[in-house]
């Protein structure tokens, strides 16, 4: 479950084509979130754009790859309709199996999801994610919870995080940690006792994260195409450090393109 | 009493002020949102509400002040996002105060299996590390076998589970089918179960496919036929998301006055459940069916 | 590897000397004989056999000398009561010595569950004052909550699981139905499973019925078509129980000698499942085949 | 299960048919345990006797109760041909409900379900049942096991025992306790933490037998016609109390008869 509060996409399509991309920022992130996706892994591909990601994904480099959902359905194919959530019922007729949320979850817990994307109103340097209330001037604003993240963010062999990047959203720590990630670093998810992996990587509007193997902070990996470092480091509210082999995200292939197009041809999630 | 009633006596008789109540069970399908609307214009009060995810249900529940408090894991609009109400309830106490005690899908399923199995507790590795597992439900258990240290999540056990689903007989057993969420642990933690259907079907069709009978009639006080009875929300083979329902109510919902005025067209202003499908129109209800059957595999259980 | 193999080979590659493997899931029906015979016929040796209701399928394998230790709830024969290797591996060591660890059909689905959910144990109220209580299985905890003494029971996860199920495709996506027992929750529990099926079916026939998938393939290492695999055991749909082979089994294996004959006709002394179900002849065969359907009433997962 | 070892039925179809009987003791049995269930009760059926006891019961005067069986069925209709076992596709055709074994051990543990019938090679003066092992003559003998036996003899709201009876089956003490019943008497059960009630009736084929409420200890309730106080001693290996108002067993009605004999027409179970 996305925490954000979401528009009705098809009446806000609002294009946002910049040359010389023929490809738009949200098309970037879901070819981005489809490249995490490796042949054969069960992911939680949870909604909107990492859904999107699964289908390109299995369109492509991952045919064998199984989405998740929460609520206890297994999918070896993308959803047979464009879907607002996880249960509507072109995402539960031909499923590949449909249990209840214990069983699913009971395969995370037991080791068996490879993977799992998860979002936030805030993340911060150490990937933790804050989706219960954030403060705004001094009001506290309530949001709708964790729903199944914290549970993906402790339990999946990794995470990847999926998220605008707006500096009030980019933070040093989060106000609530919801969603585990590396806590406040080096060893904290060994000490606390959480068995998955955590973050493997951060997702965003203007380029890809990773996280040092040793301090555990997140770095930026890549910059978006027409995006620069220091656009990213003024989106984001701590001194964000580079990875040595900084570079910029991989153009999409026109074949990447293409299958988002297929899966979203309105551009209802993507434009 | 008969179990077979209609949704106004089953909501009347079954449903007493401050008691904690299960809705949501399928967490985006299946939301007996018809008998929240009765709910809500039976004035119950000073219910709390328990579920994995609420969809809008509960923040419809909260802005008509029946709520004291909520368990659960996310309550806001499914395909939206925030619940306005929800927010002015906790940020503003409007239109009361609400007290929140906040799981995660696995915690509330666990919660809920602990009371289905009659144990107070059941051990989980998940929420190490999150903040709300400092919350009076969970505590430290260690492994007797291994040392490890694990969380134990604390029985969940409502005074009613709601659910909605595809067909049951006059007696309440029902099949379910597609999403299902918690839907049997909600059914089994239980005090009792109150069921609206899409169909009131004879026992022999129940019988003649006992693995798909999710909840026995034995856990069900009352059973309702409510056909629609899960809108805006879906039933897998009968009726598909409302879409539109759901972005007009958050756009509307934004302010009290707003709500108001929502409620007064969609729940108080109608006549029961019969007159808002009405209100929603043939045109609209004719676009909710499914483009035709997606039919299951036969299966024999010849013998 | 393709998952889909002959019998043969799936025993082959996938089981080994000295593994632990569960069968008899569904308690009395489905048991997965043939694969039973096929590790007999291979002369599979040292294997921990793990079960709710073993069947008399245990009392086999244990004479022919492929086991050393059972874990279950009861190893007889579920017709005709007791068995007789099992009583002669206990009592006086022959074939071999046996160890046995005690369970009950509740504690030994508590301990798969617990495998199959990734905790290493799950609290329960069973057993206490049972005198098999004291295994090393069970262990003393109590609930953080209200302090009650609950039983630990400590997971139990097979090396693999081998079940009968009625039709699977050919990634091992299984749908049962009928008598399910410890079904799903063997197979979660287990390092893998290996299926066999009465029909390999299209893919799309699994996909058409979500809710009757009870294992799904990415579990699944490997799957063959053995149609009636699980006789004399019966199979909902399929096969119905034959007595009269679990009567003459009990009154042929009271000794070794009568055993060793019993062996030699049915499992040593014929070509694989094939020549088993040769020397059953056809009209026996045919007189299994249930009298007619029994069939599901119709579900559709429209859109 | 039960765990003595039983014979081809139809080929031992030895009739004891006695004067002023014109029914048989198993008949009388199975009618005995038909009158334990009580109208809307969901009870542990099993196998054999009391599966024909529930059978006569919703025949006549229990036609709400619902029979479980361990294996996942639940049903609300005898099964819809003799059957040896509970998972035989008769007893599954046309059940109410089909879950797993832990759905229906967890309403057994959440205390919905009212009674079970267990039996056992052993019974003791307190109701303990034992099916694990046996001495005879020095050696010892291994029996199948608990099965669900152990469960039921714990959990459910009360049980009835069904058994043989001859002397070296009712001991004064079992060998090994699979199924406990009163322990070793008054306050056993609550010291150890069992949440079900106990045996409350056991019926043998001599006579049936209740617990005296303060000690627990098992009392000759009943002496089916034609058997004497006397011999029901003769075959109890501790000396038996008798019930401050021990009568006859009352006589089978002709619809009990004609219940029992439309469910077993052939007298596999009870000639």
């Amino acid at each position: 479950m996305e925490a954000v509060e979401a528009s009705r996409p098809f009446r806000i399509a609002t294009l946002s084509l910049r040359k010389p991309m023929d490809y738009t920022r949200r098309e970037l992130m879901v070819i981005a979130a489809a490249r995490e996706i490796r042949d054969g892994e069960r992911v939680f591909v949870g909604m909107r754009l990492p859904l999107l990601g699964f289908a390109v994904a299995k369109e492509l480099h991952a045919p064998n790859a199984i989405g998740i959902f929460e609520s206890g359905v297994l999918r070896d194919w993308p959803a047979l309709e464009p879907i607002f959530t996880m249960s509507d019922p072109p995402n539960v007729a031909g499923a590949l199996f449909c249990c209840g949320l214990i069983e699913v979850m009971s395969l995370l817990q037991s080791g068996r999801v490879e993977m799992g994307f998860i979002g936030g109103a805030e993340v911060d340097c150490h990937g933790n994610l804050n989706t219960h209330w954030v403060g705004d001037d001094g009001r506290r604003l309530r949001l709708p919870g964790s729903g199944g993240a914290a549970d993906i963010a402790t339990l999946a062999g990794r995470c990847v995080i999926i998220m605008n990047h707006e500096r009030r959203r980019f933070v040093p720590r989060v106000q609530y940690v919801t969603s585990p990630g590396y806590g406040d670093g080096a060893g904290w998810r060994e000490r606390h006792g959480l068995p998955g992996g955590g973050p493997s990587r951060t997702i965003s509007s203007l380029g890809i994260f990773s996280f040092d193997p040793v301090t555990r902070e997140m770095q930026i990996e890549s910059y978006h195409p027409g995006v620069t470092v220091q656009e990213i480091r003024d989106e984001t509210d701590w001194p964000l450090k580079v990875a040595p082999d900084v570079t910029e995200t991989p153009e999409p292939s026109r074949d990447e393109i293409l299958a988002v197009r297929k899966y979203d041809p309105e551009g209802v999630w993507t434009s | 009493m008969p179990k077979l009633r209609g949704l106004r006596e089953a909501i009347a008789e079954e449903i007493e002020d401050g008691m904690s109540v299960f809705m949501g069970a399928a967490l985006e399908s299946l939301i007996p949102f018809a008998a929240g609307y009765e709910i809500i214009r039976q004035r119950k009060r000073d219910l709390t509400l328990m579920t994995t995810i609420s969809d809008m249900q509960f923040d419809q529940l909260i802005g008509a002040d029946c709520v004291s408090r909520v368990c659960g894991a996310w309550v806001g609009n499914v395909a939206a996002g925030l619940g306005h109400n929800y927010r002015r309830a906790v940020e503003r106490r409007e239109p009361a105060p609400l007290a929140v005690e906040n799981h995660s899908n696995f915690s509330m399923a666990l919660g809920l299996k602990a009371a289905a199995m009659g144990v107070p507790f059941l051990p989980t590795r998940t929420l190490m590390g999150s903040d709300f597992r400092e919350e009076a439900s969970f505590a430290d258990v260690a492994c007797p076998f291994t040392d490890e240290n694990l969380l134990a999540v604390r029985a969940v056990k409502p005074d009613v589970a709601i659910l909605h689903v595809q067909r049951a007989d006059e007696e309440g057993n029902a099949h379910v089918w597609g999403n299902l969420g918690v839907t049997q642990d909600a059914a089994m933690a239980a005090g009792k179960v109150v069921l609206t259907c899409e169909e009131i079907v004879p026992h022999e069709v129940i019988l003649s496919d006992p693995n798909r009978t999710l909840v026995p009639g034995f856990l069900v006080a009352a059973v309702a036929c409510v056909p629609l009875g899960s809108h805006p929300s879906p039933t897998q083979g009968y009726s598909r998301r409302d879409d539109d329902f759901y972005f007009d109510y958050h756009a509307q919902s934004r302010d009290r006055a707003g709500f108001d005025e929502w409620l007064e067209r969609w729940v108080l202003g109608v006549d029961g459940h019969d007159g808002y499908v009405e209100r929603l129109g043939g045109e609209r209800v004719a676009r909710l069916k499914p483009d035709g059957d997606h039919m299951a595999a036969p299966v024999s259980y010849g013998y």
